[in-house]
């Protein structure tokens, strides 16, 4: 179970391969890359800047991987939230798991990935073409961390 | 006790974190953030609605109604968007 | 769409970021990474040694990933299977799916995994202290791909 | 007409790939199939139990019943394991 929050890029290869080396019991390996988009609530999305609240974020990504490690059994699992000035095609975030079985990991992924959006203490500034928009929490990902609350 | 503001919340207070010493009838969330906007036209403004506004203390996501001490650690932004 | 049928294995770093390269309206990458584990059929395993059909695992893996790409709103999607000898920890396969909406690559990427269990002309045999067996179908691999039959 | 066998069914046939030409009574797979187990003991063998026998006509996985032609590439084996 790793989490990091990062001004930096990550190297996918390198940190995929660090989470199973050595463990051949794992089968599975499923991974979630975020990346930032040229569009969002502004039309034309130039570049973001991302804000946390260092010191929350390192407890409630800890808690969120240990969770996953909760409801399904993961021989690993990683985070890797990235903070600070972004432009298009950057890479914000890797979400891994790692389990005997593939729908474990597939599963174990998402839910991260899901909580991640209604729970991790990150904003999303957007800024393009002379505006700048505080993105704003969605419906439909409050929906998507909420079918996760009752336990399998 | 110690505030932080993240994101339109910073922007619109003007300030990244403060320390205040509330008078003692500030107990919980709610009345601090009626003090809070007693302490000029940017706190005014940035709690004007707080439908959008989340509250933690000690890095613990509260209710209003949470009770607070005055060696907590408060932070006031809006509903997150990480991922 | 890319689909490579290969005994070496691959960079998962570079496959992953030449599937969005350029493609700024790509917000998530779903990855999976299948290795080959340390037990199986046989209690121990050394070695798994892949045969696939040449000629007909390249249609098969166009199809599935063709299906994909009919059933979710893709903007690029990768299946890197390999063949031949390979030891408890190497990576058999690479399945990969991009989306503006994390959801559908997601689903796309489970999906291509659930096929190619079922669909995909290859067969594994196990080797290890002294014995060796061919892997057969699982019935839960069936379960899963069946559970696709019915497009959303 | 073209013959290919996988995994254990070309382990106990003994053989990769054969090109055959069966009497022309032999117009389907389940023909085929009797036709080859008369072939000698190691052919009887792979085909004893045909209910874990998968068969693809030219790439395209196909019933028992489905017909053949002379030009038709066949390949029989196990229930596929791949991903």
């Amino acid at each position: 179970m790793t989490v990091r929050i990062q001004e930096h890029d990550f190297d996918v290869n390198a940190e995929l391969a660090a989470l199973t080396v050595g463990q051949h019991h794992v089968g599975g390996l499923v991974s979630f890359i975020g990346l930032v988009r040229d569009f969002g609530e502004l039309q034309s999305v130039a570049s973001m800047t991302l804000e946390h609240y260092p010191g929350m974020t390192e407890k409630i990504l800890g808690k969120i991987a240990s969770e996953a490690a909760e409801r399904w059994n993961l021989s690993s699992s990683l985070i890797i939230h990235r903070y600070g000035y972004l432009e298009p095609g950057d890479r914000i975030v890797l979400v891994a798991a790692a389990s005997e079985h593939r729908v474990s990991a597939f599963d174990a992924c998402e839910f991260i990935v899901d909580w991640l959006k209604t729970k991790a203490p990150f904003w999303k500034l957007e800024e393009g073409n002379g505006n700048a928009k505080w993105v704003t929490a969605r419906m439909d990902d409050t929906a998507a961390s909420a079918r996760w609350s009752v336990k399998k | 006790m110690k505030l932080l503001y993240f994101a339109w919340v910073r922007q619109q207070t003007g300030v990244n974190e403060e320390c205040v010493t509330p008078p003692n009838h500030v107990n919980n969330v709610a009345a601090l953030i009626d003090w809070l906007r007693e302490r000029g036209p940017q706190y005014a403004r940035a709690f004007e609605d707080v439908s959008a506004l989340r509250v933690a203390i000690n890095h613990e996501l509260v209710d209003f109604d949470a009770k607070l001490s005055k060696d907590d650690e408060v932070a006031l932004f809006p509903p997150v968007t990480g991922g």
